[in-house]
């Protein structure tokens, strides 16, 4: 069996990678795709809690997580469209006008 | 019935909102109309106070039940009056109407936003004099704020936005202070056994002298913003400015007297030792203020900047009567309240008269307006005079008592100090007068000017009633007040030694009796007290 | 064995996340991730979480990224414009590898120490993971469950409206 | 009846009230100034039942005090609304009645046509109020009622000329003016309620109980403090040194108005508050020669400007500040009985003197109307020869004019020659008598000498005003002349009532009817000054023909100078240019103040208001406010817009929360 770790290990790194994607892409739709991939993460890893402490909880969560991220998916797509309609573009460095 | 009766006129005005909101806002009679019946009906309710007050020092008409319970913090929904709030609540419900009469013209725009601010507000001062819960009357302390910040910023003058703001972050200031106080005084009961905020259980508490004065700090803070006490009364003068008559209105009358009140009632019987310690300075600063406001009031080129002014000397008089802990000082430091609040209001009507018809406040734009407006000449006069302090009128009365007051305890040379304004307040209230109403009507723009109307006469009739009614008989207020003021004096001195073992004083109702020893061991010598065992001059 | 395998997929997985981050083109990106989701999957199954695996395939790696794949192709984006500067980049990749290294850290610091649960191998393989699944969510969790469903609706709403032709 | 006293305020009020609140809607003069002039008298008809009622009564028990009802009772503090009536205030009472009723009279026919005819009735009644509850009041408190509300009508009367600005300042300056004495007058009240409170527990500001208790007070020391607080309030509502300058101002106001309040009633109401409290003055001999130099001072002060004053009221103003010094000095020198009698008959012949200088106003006035000029009407350069014009308004002032100078058989001489008797006799200053003696023979001549140089200008020589308009003067109507006649009669005889025991012939009825009121404060002065000298008559004889001399040397003087030899005058001011000038503008004294008080006053408000109030407090507030905003537009920089910035700065948050935690 594997050990607990490996999962664990496996997930910081991918959580990792997702925030590196998140903090240095321009793309909007890019940095969506990160996000998925650290809840993917977190996925894991309560997946991973769940069958080593022997309890199902975690696994519901990650259900709810899921369809958080459907939903979010939906709606930031949705988002992205209407933006790019607007501007053209989705480049964040674009999407300044949040400013003060 | 007793029970409900303060509950019922305190949210009456807060039903009188809820039904506001289904009026259309574009019907301004109806929601005007419909405003007055409410503060009318408010003071209707207010009535069976001064009828069913029983004169002693006890507080009336109570009604506690719980309300907050979390963890070791108990807020108790628990209102009543005694003799010190009585007048001012009856003060409050009195003037309500005549400020919502005094605004049927001179606002037309979102009458109903306005209708429902002065309504809430109403309801905000009410609630802080009747609490007789600290943390309740902090809370009612706030939302008075808060009606008041959107009446000066929202139909306000040109400069309104600054001035709001300037009046709202000067007293939210103090109050923070104070509701840290607040919440050390509670921490400090509870070692003492106090199990809610209810203010009777800290009257007995025995703290000491370091906790006294930082807690005396801290609401004395609060309370001379709203005073203001000299030299923190410089957003008094920007929000009358600013704001609408019947705000400024209601600030003179009311809202100060927050200040003064909260002074009596919390901040010098709570901490005995700390006021007579801060005693001195305290009446420097209203002496001070007295002298220095009523100098800058004297060359104030805007009537009601002018007016402002005298405020804040009239409330060092006040002060100097509170901060003289004998019977006529605080008696006449009280009556001068309800007298300021009469004449000062009055006053800013009066501005609110002229400033509506020729929209400017300015005095060099008048003069001569007792040609063209012989009855509002008459009216200006009685209440400049009753400002002055004349004899006869309410402003004497109070006026006289506390400068008596002052003179025979230990502030004797503030308080002679303190006369002089007595000149100057003549000084700059008759020159002010007469450049408005005297000399030639020389301004084409004034020389039509209307005299009052009927609306505007029936506003005023009942101030000037109150005038020469508390000028020349005081008696039933005065008679009132007196026990109430007995106790908070008792309260308010330096407790023997021997009471430091008893925490919590066990129960208000045995107060009449056991506030009165045979002798006042704690007052200094040489400092004529009241004579013992009997509040003279009431039978 | 089961190690070896679980290296294997472990190591795709990694790769092709990086894949997703370093990839200039969008639908390069999504492709890997794709993969990156088959491989999680993969690892819920050794994980003896069937179902879960199931609707990872169902859920992300098809109706999720498919609709990513949609959008790309419709707003027609080709490769990137620019890169963010070196800077930035740097930044990034920095506090990416600390949170990497303080995760790393805090497992190997930490022990597990709760108590187990009922639920075993042989209980899942006897009841099923779908029915244990099924029952815990529509017992204890059924009125987050609902709540859901609410969530789903107004995202529903959302995407509707905000993609209206005049918004 | 003595129980109606109430009565005696209570009908001014209620013409008050008529003529105030209706007088608008009832437009005829008639019928207003007839309710004005009644209430009025029929005071007059209570205060006559009254005196009657206490001639009747054995002299000591002529006290009768009646509470109305309870006013301020706070603590130990007591006031009552509470008359008292006793010879004292039976003499004011009948003064002000009796002469306001002549007053009234006198106005339906002064202020005829004038626009606001109502109101000067409803004033004029208030006032009566306010002086009757000053002279009834049984406590200081209701006194000082009466006494600010003299004021307050003084300053509406002032002003009741309202567009005229000067009319507005003087009003003003009354009052304030009358305001720095009130704050006097209560510092003094509470100096004494204090001492009697904290040393002998009687909390008391009642006149009889402060009266039964004055033997407790001590000589000097703290009555000396109490004493000069009363006596301020006294300089400021009688016009003495250093408080006089309002009252010449005062003239603004219509003439009955100055006959009223600024010669017969107000403004002895100082002198009347002196003598009411008599037995705490005694007590206090600084004050007591403080009282007596101030009056002597103001009596020769004023004299010496009123000889260079051309405006016939201003004359008659400087006058008035003049003789209420000798009224001062009366009562500095404890001789109260007299003072209060010159009180009485200067408010005879002063009313009458002002009234007939109204009748000459009214008839210059009207003739330069008639004849559309703009000439001052109140200038006594373009009077002269008017006796012919105005034959009973001449004779009246005449008797007056010769009163006031102290001609014997008037009655101006026994009440003046009997304060200078006092004040050479009196046993309290010691050496000092003889300086205040001289001090006031020479007022009195400076008085004999204007008195006359204004009878001579306005009544005497040949006419100087505008030969068109010389035939428009005429006497004025018998409304007016019949007040005029009563009080020039009263001015002649209202002497003999108190005639010096001297002379003989009559007994000094006047000083025996005040004997009770007084009779405590000459107890006490003998206690403290044991050795009362004794003077023999002759010497007495002497001094009161030496006053008669002097007298006549005023008037000879004026006689000299105004109708003998009319370029004296000139050459008089001619050689003494400097002199003439500072006496003209009144030593400056008005400059003075308006440079130590004034104008410090204005300029110190100013760079309060503007230099600590705006600059200092609003600054370090509006500094706060400025500083939190300078700060916050620092962090605003931070708030860039870009999502990546918020995701950095979310993640190093991320790291460094982990950080702390796990590296704690």
């Amino acid at each position: 069996m594997v050990s607990l770790n490996f999962y664990l290990v496996l997930s910081a790194i991918l959580f990792a990678i997702g925030t590196i994607g998140v903090l240095t892409r321009r793309n909007a739709i890019v940095i969506f795709m990160c996000v998925e991939l650290m809840l993917n993460a977190v996925n894991l890893t309560f997946i991973a809690f769940s069958k080593y402490l022997g309890n199902l909880d975690g696994q519901i969560f990650v259900f709810f997580v899921m369809t958080v991220a459907a939903a979010e998916a939906a709606v930031g797509l949705a988002l992205m469209i209407a933006y790019f309609k607007n501007r053209e573009s989705i480049d964040v460095e674009d999407m300044n006008l949040m400013k003060w | 019935m007793n029970e409900v009766i303060l509950s019922l006129m305190t949210f009456l005005p807060l039903l009188g909102v809820f039904i506001l909101l289904f009026i259309p806002s574009n019907n301004h009679g109806l929601l005007r109309g419909f405003t007055l019946l409410v503060t009318v009906l408010t003071f209707l309710v207010s009535i069976p106070l001064v009828t069913g007050f029983v004169t002693n020092a006890d507080y009336q008409f109570l009604l506690n039940i719980p309300w907050i319970k979390a963890g070791p913090f108990k807020m108790n929904y628990n209102v009543g009056i005694d003799g010190i709030s009585l007048w001012l609540v009856m003060l409050t419900t009195f003037i309500m109407p005549i400020a919502i009469l005094s605004t049927w013209k001179a606002v037309d725009q979102r009458v109903k936003g306005y209708m429902a601010c002065l309504l809430l507000l109403e309801v905000g001062m009410l609630g802080a004099f009747v609490s007789l819960d600290l943390f309740l009357f902090y809370i009612f302390w706030e939302v008075m704020l808060i009606p008041m910040y959107f009446i000066i910023g929202i139909w306000g003058g040109k400069n309104r936005i600054y001035a709001a703001v300037k009046f709202f972050i000067y007293t939210m200031v103090g109050s923070l202070l104070m509701l840290v106080a607040i919440i050390a005084l509670y921490f400090k009961g509870m070692s003492a056994g106090v199990t809610d905020f209810s203010i009777l259980n800290f009257f007995g508490l025995n703290l000491d002298p370091v906790t006294q004065t930082w807690m005396f700090l801290a609401f004395a803070l609060a309370f001379a913003i709203k005073v203001p006490m000299f030299p923190l009364h410089t957003w008094l003068p920007d929000a009358h400015t600013e704001a609408p008559t019947a705000g400024s209105v209601i600030l003179a009358a009311v809202l100060l007297k927050m200040g003064t009140y909260g002074y009596v009632r919390f901040a010098m019987p709570l901490f005995p030792n700390a006021l007579e310690r801060f005693t001195p300075l305290i009446a420097t600063l209203a002496v001070v203020g007295i002298i220095y406001a009523s100098l800058v009031a004297m060359v104030q080129e805007d009537v009601k900047k002018l007016v402002a002014y005298s405020s804040v000397a009239h409330l060092g008089f006040v002060m100097i009567g509170l901060f003289s802990l004998n019977q006529m000082g605080v008696q006449g430091g009280m009556l001068q309240m309800l007298n300021h609040g009469v004449s000062t209001g009055a006053l800013f009507l009066i501005v609110g008269f002229i400033y509506e018809r020729r929209h400017t406040r300015l005095i060099t734009d008048f003069g001569g307006l007792s040609k063209q407006m012989p009855i509002f000449a008459t009216i200006f006069m009685i209440v400049t005079f009753s400002s002055i302090g004349l004899p006869g009128t309410n402003g004497f009365v109070g006026e006289f008592l506390v400068l008596l007051g002052g003179f025979e305890s230990k502030l004797r040379w503030y308080t002679v100090v303190a006369s002089s304004g007595v000149i100057l307040s003549a000084v700059y209230m008759l020159w002010m007068f007469q450049r408005v109403m005297f000399g030639k009507l020389d301004n084409p723009k004034n020389q039509n000017l209307k005299d009052l109307d009927a609306r505007e006469i029936a506003i005023m009739l009942p101030l000037i009633f109150m005038i020469f009614f508390m000028g020349l008989y005081p008696k039933p207020f005065i008679d009132k007040m007196a026990p109430a003021i007995d106790k908070v004096i008792q309260q308010s001195r330096i407790r023997p030694a021997v009471a430091a073992t008893i925490p919590v004083q066990p129960s208000m109702q045995m107060a009449p009796q056991s506030v009165k020893p045979a002798g006042n061991p704690a007052v200094p010598e040489g400092h004529p007290a009241v004579p013992a065992g009997k509040p003279a001059g009431h039978p | 064995m089961e190690t070896l395998f679980f290296l294997i997929v472990a190591a795709i997985a990694v790769i092709c996340s990086l894949m997703v981050v370093t990839n200039k083109n969008p639908i390069n990106s999504a492709l890997s991730l794709i993969m990156t989701f088959f491989c999680l999957a993969t690892l819920y199954v050794m994980l003896e979480a069937p179902f879960m695996a199931a609707i990872q395939v169902i859920v992300y790696a098809g109706a999720i990224m498919v609709l990513i794949v949609f959008v790309i192709m419709l707003l027609n984006i080709k490769s990137e414009a620019g890169r963010r500067t070196s800077h930035a980049l740097f930044m990034g990749i920095s506090v990416g590898l600390l949170l990497l290294v303080q995760t790393w850290y805090l497992l190997v610091k930490s022990s597990l120490s709760s108590v187990r649960g009922t639920v075993d191998s042989a209980m899942i393989s006897k009841v099923g993971h779908t029915e244990l699944i099924g029952k815990s969510l529509f017992t204890d969790f059924l009125l987050p469950f609902e709540i859901t469903s609410i969530l789903l609706l107004v995202a529903i709403v959302g995407a509707v409206v905000l993609s209206k032709k005049k918004l | 009846m003595l129980d109606n006293v109430w009565l005696i305020p209570l009908f001014p009020l209620i013409g008050f009230l008529i003529n105030g609140l209706f007088g608008k809607k009832i437009k005829n003069e008639a019928v207003i100034g007839g309710i004005g002039t009644l209430m009025i008298f029929l005071s007059f008809l209570v205060s006559c039942g009254i005196l009657m009622q206490l001639v009747g009564m054995p002299p000591e028990q002529r006290v009768f005090e009646k509470v109305m009802f309870p006013w301020i009772h706070a603590g130990s503090f007591k006031a009552d609304m509470a008359f008292l009536v006793d010879p004292l205030s039976a003499v004011m009472l009948m003064v002000v009645t009796g002469v306001g009723s002549l007053i009234h009279l006198y106005s339906i026919g002064y202020m005829h046509g004038e626009e606001g005819f109502y109101r000067f009735f409803a004033y004029l009644n208030l006032f009566c109020m306010s002086m009757l509850l000053l002279v009834l009041g049984a406590n200081m408190l209701v006194m000082f009622i009466g006494w600010e509300g003299v004021g307050l009508c003084s300053y509406l009367l002032i002003g009741y000329y309202f567009e005229k600005k000067s009319a507005g300042d003087a009003a003003k300056k009354a009052f304030v003016m009358n305001r720095v004495g009130d704050f006097g007058f209560l510092l003094g009240l509470f100096v004494l309620f204090w001492w009697f409170g904290s040393n002998h527990n009687i909390w008391t500001i009642n006149f009889v109980e402060i009266k039964a208790a004055s033997h407790l007070l001590p000589y000097g020391g703290v009555v000396t403090l109490a004493t000069l607080c009363f006596f301020v309030g006294a300089t400021g509502k009688s016009a003495q040194i250093p408080l006089f300058t309002w009252l010449p101002d005062a003239m603004e106001g219509p003439t009955p108005v100055s006959a009223l309040i600024h010669a017969a009633t107000m403004v002895t109401a100082g002198v009347y508050m002196i003598a009411r409290m008599s037995f705490v003055f005694i007590k206090a001999p600084e004050t007591m020669m403080v009282v007596a130099v101030v009056g002597a001072l103001t009596a020769i002060f004023a004299a010496t400007i009123g000889t260079a004053q051309n405006d016939i009221k201003r004359v008659l103003a400087y006058s008035t500040v003049s003789q209420l010094g000798f009224m001062f000095l009366a009562m500095g020198v404890g001789a109260f009985g007299a003072g209060i009698f010159h009180l009485m008959t200067h408010a005879f012949f002063k009313a009458c003197l002002f009234l007939g200088s109204g009748s000459v106003i009214h008839a210059m006035h009207h003739a330069l109307h008639k004849g559309h000029l703009h000439d001052d009407a109140q200038d006594m350069r373009n009077m002269g020869g008017l006796r012919k014009a105005l034959p009973i308004t001449f004779i009246t002032f005449l008797v007056s004019t010769i009163a006031i100078a102290g001609i014997p058989g008037f009655s101006g001489f026994f009440s003046k020659d009997e304060i200078l008797w006092q004040a050479f006799a009196n046993p309290y200053h010691g050496s000092l008598n003889i300086l205040l003696w001289g001090i006031g023979c020479i007022a009195a001549c400076f008085t004999a000498f204007y008195m006359f140089r204004l009878v001579f200008m306005t009544f005497f020589g040949e006419c100087r005003i505008n030969p068109k308009v010389k035939e428009y003067l005429h006497e004025s109507p018998l409304v007016i002349t019949i007040p005029l006649m009563v009080l020039g009669f009263l001015a002649f005889v209202g002497g003999f009532i108190g005639m010096p025991k001297l002379l003989g012939m009559l007994p000094n009825y006047f000083e025996h009817w005040l004997d009770p009121v007084f009779e405590l404060a000459n107890e006490y002065g003998k206690q403290y000054a044991h050795s009362g000298a004794h003077h023999s008559h002759a010497l007495e004889f002497g001094l009161m023909a030496f006053s008669v001399v002097v007298a006549l040397i005023g008037i000879s003087i004026a006689y000299t100078m105004y109708m003998a030899n009319k370029s004296l005058p000139e050459k008089f001011t001619s050689a003494f240019p400097g002199l003439y000038k500072v006496v003209y503008n009144k030593w400056y004294v008005d400059e003075i103040y308006d440079f130590l008080f004034v104008n410090p006053c204005k300029s110190f408000g100013n760079l309060l208001w503007k230099g600590f109030d705006v600059v200092i407090v609003d600054g370090v507030v509006n500094g706060t406010a400025k500083l939190v905003m300078a700060f916050s537009a620092g962090l605003k920089g931070l708030q860039s817009g870009y999502v990546h910035n918020y995701a950095m700065g979310m993640a190093i948050g991320v790291v460094t929360i982990i950080a702390v935690y796990v590296f704690r």
